[in-house]
This record gives structure tokens, C-alpha cells and sequence, in this order.
């Protein structure tokens, strides 16, 4: 089998590009995008750490990932009417542009 | 208390009844398979328009008289007329040249209700695609002339009336003419030759 | 279970497996699975499409094609020919490779699907635990093929259909899978193979045990086969592509052979959605009666599909199509109420199989079909008065 | 064995970098839908079957679905003619690479990693039933608290004020 650092690295690398577009991007659903898959590769941590664990019969890695599925369903959904919500505020998804504290 | 999907299952039955009856009972099935079939003619249906001629020469019978009262009527001018000259270049009352360009006509029976002379009606014709849309729906002289059997068998009652009309009209030239010079200029009367 | 006319098609593929070297055997099982499936169902396709056009045109007391072949059985060879033959246009406009791969996206996951159906005993591609999410998985990505074809075709009529497509599609999954997690729950397990299984065996010696003939299982059909009729864009939920409104959705700029992979995409998600239907709820390749077990497995359950597909065709002759906020709410006010509330009634018959009183039977159906009966007519009466779901009354017309 | 996981890493980090790099939002959602179907095959891959097609029915199903029509809604389908990064983009892509590359290096020299099993161990769904159901239920719930949460709270931010434009 290929060895669990080839996991993590790859999952450190797809965090890392997950990060690189949330804080470089002005869309917010870009940057909605990139905060997805950070959790992702966080989820890829969890389910690699699980796979090559000293006891994979418990479950731990695979029904956290679940939950964080859900967990990320949940806050892409929040996130995604937020940024509906702004845009019909103030007519764009820009991020520099939500400079007003008053709507 | 209405239950709800009810008037589904009503309407799945009305359905499934037209299905198993139309295996059963031709007469439910509406469908006229048209090349093989055809629904009767009607007898106010109009298409295009053609030239009527009596008697069987369908040159020198047609009642038209190229005094192009249709080409100047006709909204789209799809009529194009020439008359007819002899030799030293008298008019002769008969076109050289009559046209209609079938693709550019609207079917309006302007053409029908202004000519003085009946010479002009509406057949029902419908089969008339082409290979060639320009030369194949530009219909000619030749084309266009159809005998009065022609009109009676389209619109019986119509060209009754007509026949009557010119009869009528003929006789009170005959005999207003009879003192004066004898022949009329145009020698046949209307006649249904064959179908009379 | 070695009735030879019953296995013959699993018992063929091990022979043809076993002409060859044991490393490829593995290979050619797969590739034999597969192209089996495609040729079935592909000539399936072929055939719904004809007894779709001829059936149609009976339920409207017309003939339906007749020109091509015997009783235009020839028909569908025609519709194929066009198809294939017409010119592939792809608006200037367009986004070449989205417009491409819309088409792809659509067909493929579909036919991955069918890896885990049964279609008859011992007759699966792949039997494992999880397949009924396997199924619900790569159905997902039918929208998002709906939502490709949609953008990329530059049009509003395409993006409003697919907006519409996308829509009723995620709306109406919650039901299907809801009405799907009743047998689930019933049975313990998402293997489809384990689920048909289940349902094996007779009640008193002759009808057999499909979970239809329980309350909760014949509410859950019905509520499985109008969230797969909208699934699967089928009238009465065809709004994606209301050729009266907005002329075909989102495949509006297709032509071709593009559009007749969509066509394909349709039907073969149609096939695919009854055939989990008939696994989940009408006992997939088991006889209806004890007596009739001799017919082969593989007949009971293409004979069940073109029950199926027959159901449909039929709504689709009677029922006009909805408009896209009735659509919305009855997934919302009333599909998704039913589903959960058939979950509940289905919970009470796993949970009362233990009762061994005098008439425990009758009072488990009773108990199962008021769960059931009860917030039906409830919700009835509650929507039939509203403006959505009750009789339609028009301003302007009489 | 490889190289599918080759392939997979290749797809799953390219995908995500043109996700994140388009400037068009569609082909963004797009790749990112991609990204997340290689992820599942990842998971695949390491043996948690239910992991992997709960990922394909969450995240391409409806995450990706959300995310495009959020684009819709808010017409932001056209290229836009503003750039597509903030000004103080190269401080955010090294912030980024540092944090990658402060992951990376450890990971490639830890010496604690456990050494890979025979084969990955399977999960059934039942087995993650009778997890989720007795020792993980309060989490359960609360999820589903979580969730319902989320829907409600969705719904009313996404609702047009009752008196807001015509």
C-alpha cells in the first residue's frame, strides 16, 4: 500500500490551496470555495489517520469525517444565503466592497 | 370531502378507456392517414388561384381578358400579365403572358372578387411542393388554366351561380347587339361540355 | 437454486470467463457485465421509445407511428438514423467544452448506476454493502450535467430550464430517498442484493413477501414513483423542459447525436430509478406467487420494468404538466410530510413483528395504514382548500 | 495501486488549483465538483466506501448544486471586469505556501507515522450504523440540531424582506 505520508501530503497541499484562494480571491463564493476544501483535506486526514490507525475497527477517523461532511453541508449552506443575502444588500459579492458597516 | 388524487385516478381511467378502445372501436380513432386517405373535399375551401375556360380549347377559351385589374389589386403582385397583340399591334382581349407566383401569393381572393369577367377563381389544390422552389412555383399560363368542369366540381353551387350570371348577361348582349353588327367577339358561351 | 434456464446468463458468463487465463478473468467479467448492461438497456431505450410513441398516441385515441416497417416497428431505427445524421450545432456563443462534456456527464453516471442492480438471481455487476447510496451518489451528478448543458449553451431559456431542472431535482431527491430509507431501515442493509433477498419467501405458502403488500410499503411505492416521475423529468414534472414555455430547457441548443445522449440520459435514468423501485419495494426477480417461481428471474423482472415504464407512459398520456410553484409545493407541503410520516409507519411494523397476541397481523396493518391513512386524508383536507393544490380558478378565463 | 493514487492526487490537487485560479465563477464550481468526485475515489481508495459516496452525494450533489446557484442568483456568471484577487494577493499566497510547506516538511520527516496495513480494512454500513446509533448518538442529534438549524436559518436569510424593493 502506499504509505499514509503520500495521504497527508496531498492533504496538505490541497489546505494549502484551499488557503491560498480564500485569502487571495474577492468573490466570496470563491473564497467559499476554498474554506470547502480545507475542510476536505482536513476530512482526507481523518479517513487516512483511520485507515493506517493501530485499531481501524473503531470508527473514530470515519464518523468524524461524516460529521464534518454534514458539518460542512450545513455551513455551506449558511454561507452560501449569507452571501445572497449581501449581494441583494449591496448588489455585489466583491469582498473589498463590503466596506459599509451600514446597509 | 374530497380525497386527494382522486381526479388522478379519474382521469388515468378516462385515459386507459381511450387506450383499450381504440384497439376495439375504429370509430374513436380521428386520425385521417393522408396519403392514402382523404377527408371530402370542402366546398368553400380556397388555395390558389386559376384561370377558368370554356369549352375545350384552353387557350382560346379562357374568359380572361388581360385587362389586368388583378395584377394592379394584388396586395403582394404576384400576378404578372401581358397582353396579347397581333401583328399590326391590336390589343387582342387575351393574355400572351399570365403568371402567378404561387410562393408569393396570400390566398387573399382579391384577384377572384374584382375580376369583371369570372375569368379568375380559387382552386384548392394543396400538393404543390417543388423540387425547384423559384421556376417550380411560379405557375404559368398553361398551369394555371383549368376548364369550368374544373370550377364545378370545386364549387358547385358558386359556379352555378356564375354560369347563370354570364348566360344571363350574354343574352341581354345578344340581343341588344342583334340590331347591330352579328358576331360577338368571343364566341362560346359557358358551357359544362363533358359534365353537363 | 440451480435451475439451469433460471442461471443461464450467469452461468454463460462464467463459461466464456473461463476460456480464459485466470489474470484476465477478472477483466472479462467486468467488461461482459458491462457490455451486456449497455446492449440491454440501450436496446430498451430503443424499444420504450416506440411503445412510448405508440402507446401515447393510444391513450389519445390516435394511431401512433405506422410508416416505418410492419406497425412502424421500425421506428426507433428511424428516429436513430435522423439523429445521427443531423448536423452537431454548437452556438458560437457557446462554451465549447462545457456544451461537450454536458452530454457525457449526463449518460455516464447513469449507466455506473446499473453496476448495482440486480436484474435477476445471482444477475448483479457488483454486489456491495452500500448500494442503494452508491445509486442515490451518481444520480447527483445528473444535475449538475443539467446545469452544465444549461450555462454553456449561452441562452436564457436554457438557463432558465435548467435553473427549473436543478431545482425540482434536489427537491424532489429528499422524498425519493426518504421513501427509499423506509426499506433500508426494514431490511438493515444498503446492499440491493440483501434487500431483493428480503423480501423472498411466501406469505401463507403463495403471495409473496414484497414489502408492497404492507401499508407502509404500498404508501412508500407511490410516494417513490411520483418523487422518481419528477426525478427523471417525466410528465407531470417535465417544467425543465415545457416545450410550450420555454421551448426544451436547457436542451434548447443541442442537436444531433448530443441530444440524443441526453434522450438517452433520460430514459436510462427512468430504467434505472424503476428498477430500484421494483428491487426496493416489488421484490425485484422474485415471483409475485408461489406458483409461478418456474418463469426465470430475469423475465419477472424486466416483465416488473415494462409494468414500469408502462405507468409512465400512461401518466404522461393522461396528466398535464404542473406549473413550477405547485411543483414546489407539493414536494415541500406534501411529499416530504408523507415520506417522514411513512417512515414513522414503517418504523411501527419493524418494531411490532415481535407481537404474537391473537390478530396481531390485523392489528399491525391497522396500525401501520392509520400512521399512514390519517395525516394523508389530514393533508388532504388541509391543502385542498388552499389556492396551490385545490382546484384551479382563472381570473380571466371562465 | 500507484498510480491510481498518482492519478487521483494529480486530479484532486489540479482541479482544486484551477478551482481556485479561474476567473470565470462557473468553471470555478465546476473544477471544484471535480475536485471533490477525486476526493471521493481518494476515499475510496483507503476503504471507507460509505465516506466516499456520502462525499460524491454531499458535495457534488448538493454542495457544488449550492454553489451554482448561488452564482446564479447573484449574476455573477460573465467574467468580471475587476481583477480577481484582493490587492495584497502575494502576502495571502505566501501566508499560504508557508503553511503548506510548514505541513509538508514535517510530514515527510516524521519518523512517527505508523507503517501501512496488509489492506485497508473495511466498513460496513452497518457497522457505522450501530456506531452512530449507540455510542455516537448525542453527536447524532446534535447534528441534526445543527442541520435543522442551518435550514431554518438559510431559509430566512435567503428570504426577500417583506418590504424591500418592489
Amino acid at each position: 500500500m502506499i504509505p499514509l505520508q503520500h495521504y497527508l501530503v496531498v492533504a496538505a497541499l490541497l489546505f494549502g490551496i484551499g488557503l491560498a484562494g480564500a485569502l487571495t480571491r474577492r468573490n466570496a463564493i470563491v473564497v467559499l470555495i476554498g474554506i470547502e476544501l480545507m475542510l476536505n483535506a482536513a476530512n482526507l486526514n481523518f479517513i487516512a489517520f483511520w485507515c493506517y490507525g493501530p485499531n481501524p475497527q473503531k470508527l473514530t477517523g470515519v464518523l468524524f469525517a461524516l460529521f464534518a461532511i454534514g458539518i460542512a453541508a450545513a455551513e455551506a449552506a449558511v454561507g452560501l444565503a449569507l452571501v445572497i443575502a449581501i449581494y441583494r444588500h449591496n448588489r455585489t459579492t466583491q469582498l473589498d466592497r463590503l466596506d459599509k458597516l451600514k446597509g | 370531502m374530497s380525497l386527494l388524487g382522486v381526479g388522478l385516478l379519474k382521469g388515468m381511467v378516462e385515459t386507459a378507456r381511450n387506450f383499450v378502445g381504440s384497439y376495439h372501436d375504429p370509430s374513436r380513432l380521428t386520425t385521417v392517414q393522408y396519403p392514402e386517405e382523404r377527408l371530402a373535399p370542402k366546398e368553400n375551401a380556397r388555395n390558389f388561384p386559376f384561370l377558368v375556360y370554356d369549352g375545350a380549347d384552353s387557350e382560346r377559351g379562357l374568359r380572361c381578358v388581360a385587362c389586368k385589374i388583378c395584377e394592379k389589386e394584388c396586395p403582394p403582385q404576384c400576378i404578372y400579365i401581358v397582353l396579347e397583340r397581333d401583328a399590326k399591334g391590336k390589343p387582342q382581349k387575351h393574355p400572351k403572358v399570365f403568371d402567378i407566383d404561387i410562393s408569393v401569393c396570400m390566398s387573399c381572393q382579391i384577384c377572384v372578387e374584382v375580376c369583371p369577367f369570372d375569368a379568375i377563381k380559387m382552386d384548392t389544390e394543396f400538393e404543390l411542393s417543388r423540387a425547384d422552389r423559384f421556376g417550380g412555383l411560379l405557375l404559368r399560363k398553361p398551369d394555371l388554366a383549368k376548364p369550368n368542369v374544373h370550377y364545378h366540381r370545386l364549387h358547385p353551387t358558386e359556379a352555378a351561380e356564375v354560369d347563370a350570371r354570364l348566360a344571363a348577361e350574354q343574352a341581354k348582349a345578344a340581343a341588344k347587339a342583334k340590331p347591330a353588327s352579328p358576331p360577338p367577339p368571343k364566341p362560346a358561351a359557358p358551357t359544362i361540355a363533358p359534365a353537363a | 437454486m440451480a435451475n439451469p434456464l433460471d442461471q443461464l446468463f450467469v452461468l454463460l458468463k462464467q463459461w466464456l470467463v473461463a476460456l480464459l487465463p485466470v489474470g484476465l478473468q477478472p477483466l472479462l467479467s467486468m467488461v461482459l457485465s458491462a457490455a451486456a448492461i449497455i446492449a440491454v438497456f440501450a436496446s430498451l431505450f430503443a424499444v420504450t421509445t416506440l411503445l412510448e410513441r405508440k402507446g401515447l398516441g393510444r391513450l389519445q385515441n390516435r394511431l401512433g407511428p405506422n410508416r416505418t416497417g410492419p406497425f412502424g416497428i421500425l421506428q426507433p431505427l428511424a428516429d436513430g438514423l435522423k439523429m445521427l445524421t443531423k448536423e452537431d450545432i454548437v452556438p458560437e456563443a457557446a462554451d465549447q467544452v462545457v456544451h461537450f462534456l454536458a452530454p457525457l456527464v449526463m449518460v455516464v453516471p447513469v449507466l455506473t448506476a446499473y453496476a448495482v442492480l440486480p436484474m435477476g438471481r445471482n444477475m448483479v455487476a457488483v454486489d456491495f454493502d452500500g448500494g442503494v447510496l452508491f445509486f442515490f451518489a451518481v444520480g447527483a451528478s445528473t444535475e449538475l450535467s443539467v446545469f452544465m448543458a444549461g450555462w454553456a449553451s449561452r441562452n436564457k431559456y436554457s438557463l432558465l430550464g435548467a435553473m427549473r431542472a436543478i431545482a425540482q431535482m434536489i427537491s424532489y431527491e429528499v422524498p425519493l430517498v426518504l421513501a427509499s430509507v423506509t426499506v433500508v431501515m426494514t431490511v438493515g442493509s444498503l446492499s440491493l442484493v440483501r434487500i431483493v433477498q428480503s423480501q423472498s419467501g411466501y406469505h401463507w405458502g403463495w403471495l409473496a413477501r414484497w414489502h408492497v403488500f404492507t401499508p407502509w410499503g404500498l404508501a412508500g411505492l407511490l410516494l417513490f414513483l411520483i418523487a422518481a416521475a419528477a426525478e427523471c423529468n417525466r410528465t407531470p414534472f417535465d417544467i425543465p423542459e415545457g416545450e410550450s414555455e420555454i421551448i426544451a430547457g436547457h436542451l434548447v441548443e443541442y442537436s444531433g447525436f448530443k441530444y440524443a445522449l441526453f434522450f438517452l440520459g433520460e430514459y436510462l435514468g427512468m430504467f434505472a430509478v424503476s428498477s430500484l423501485g421494483i428491487s426496493l419495494f416489488l421484490g425485484g426477480w422474485e415471483a409475485p406467487v408461489s406458483f409461478l417461481t418456474w418463469i426465470p428471474s430475469y423475465v419477472w423482472f424486466f416483465g416488473k420494468l415494462l409494468g414500469f415504464i408502462s405507468l409512465f407512459i400512461w401518466l404522461r398520456g393522461t396528466l398535464p404538466r404542473l406549473r413550477t410553484d405547485q411543483l414546489m409545493n407539493f414536494a415541500w407541503k406534501f411529499l416530504l410530510p408523507m415520506t417522514l410520516v411513512n417512515l414513522v409507519a414503517a418504523a411501527g411494523w419493524h418494531f411490532s413483528a415481535g407481537w404474537s397476541f391473537p390478530g396481531a397481523l390485523a392489528w399491525r396493518w391497522l396500525f401501520s395504514a392509520a400512521v399512514v391513512g390519517v395525516p394523508y386524508l389530514a393533508l388532504g383536507h388541509a391543502l385542498a382548500g388552499r389556492v396551490h393544490l385545490g382546484p384551479r380558478s382563472y381570473r380571466y378565463a371562465t | 495501486m500507484r498510480l491510481t493514487f498518482l492519478l487521483l492526487a494529480a486530479l484532486t490537487l489540479g482541479s482544486a488549483l484551477l478551482a481556485l485560479s479561474r476567473r470565470r465563477l462557473v468553471h470555478c464550481a465546476l473544477w471544484v465538483a471535480v475536485s471533490f468526485a477525486a476526493l471521493a475515489c481518494l476515499y475510496l481508495q483507503l476503504g471507507a466506501q460509505f465516506i466516499g459516496f456520502a462525499q460524491v452525494l454531499v458535495y457534488v450533489g448538493a454542495v457544488a448544486i449550492l454553489i451554482v446557484f448561488a452564482i446564479l442568483l447573484t449574476r455573477s456568471t460573465e467574467e468580471p471586469a475587476a481583477p480577481a484577487v484582493i490587492p495584497g494577493w502575494l502576502s495571502g499566497i505566501s501566508i499560504a505556501v508557508l503553511t503548506a510547506g510548514g505541513l509538508v516538511v514535517p510530514i515527510l520527516s516524521s519518523s512517527l507515522l505508523p507503517a501501512p496495513p496488509a489492506a485497508p480494512p473495511m466498513v460496513t454500513a452497518q457497522a457505522l450504523g450501530q456506531e452512530l446509533m449507540t455510542r455516537y448518538v448525542l453527536v447524532l442529534e446534535v447534528a441534526g440540531l445543527l442541520l435543522t438549524a442551518a435550514l431554518i436559518g438559510a431559509v430566512i436569510l435567503a428570504l426577500k424582506e417583506s418590504e424591500g424593493r418592489p
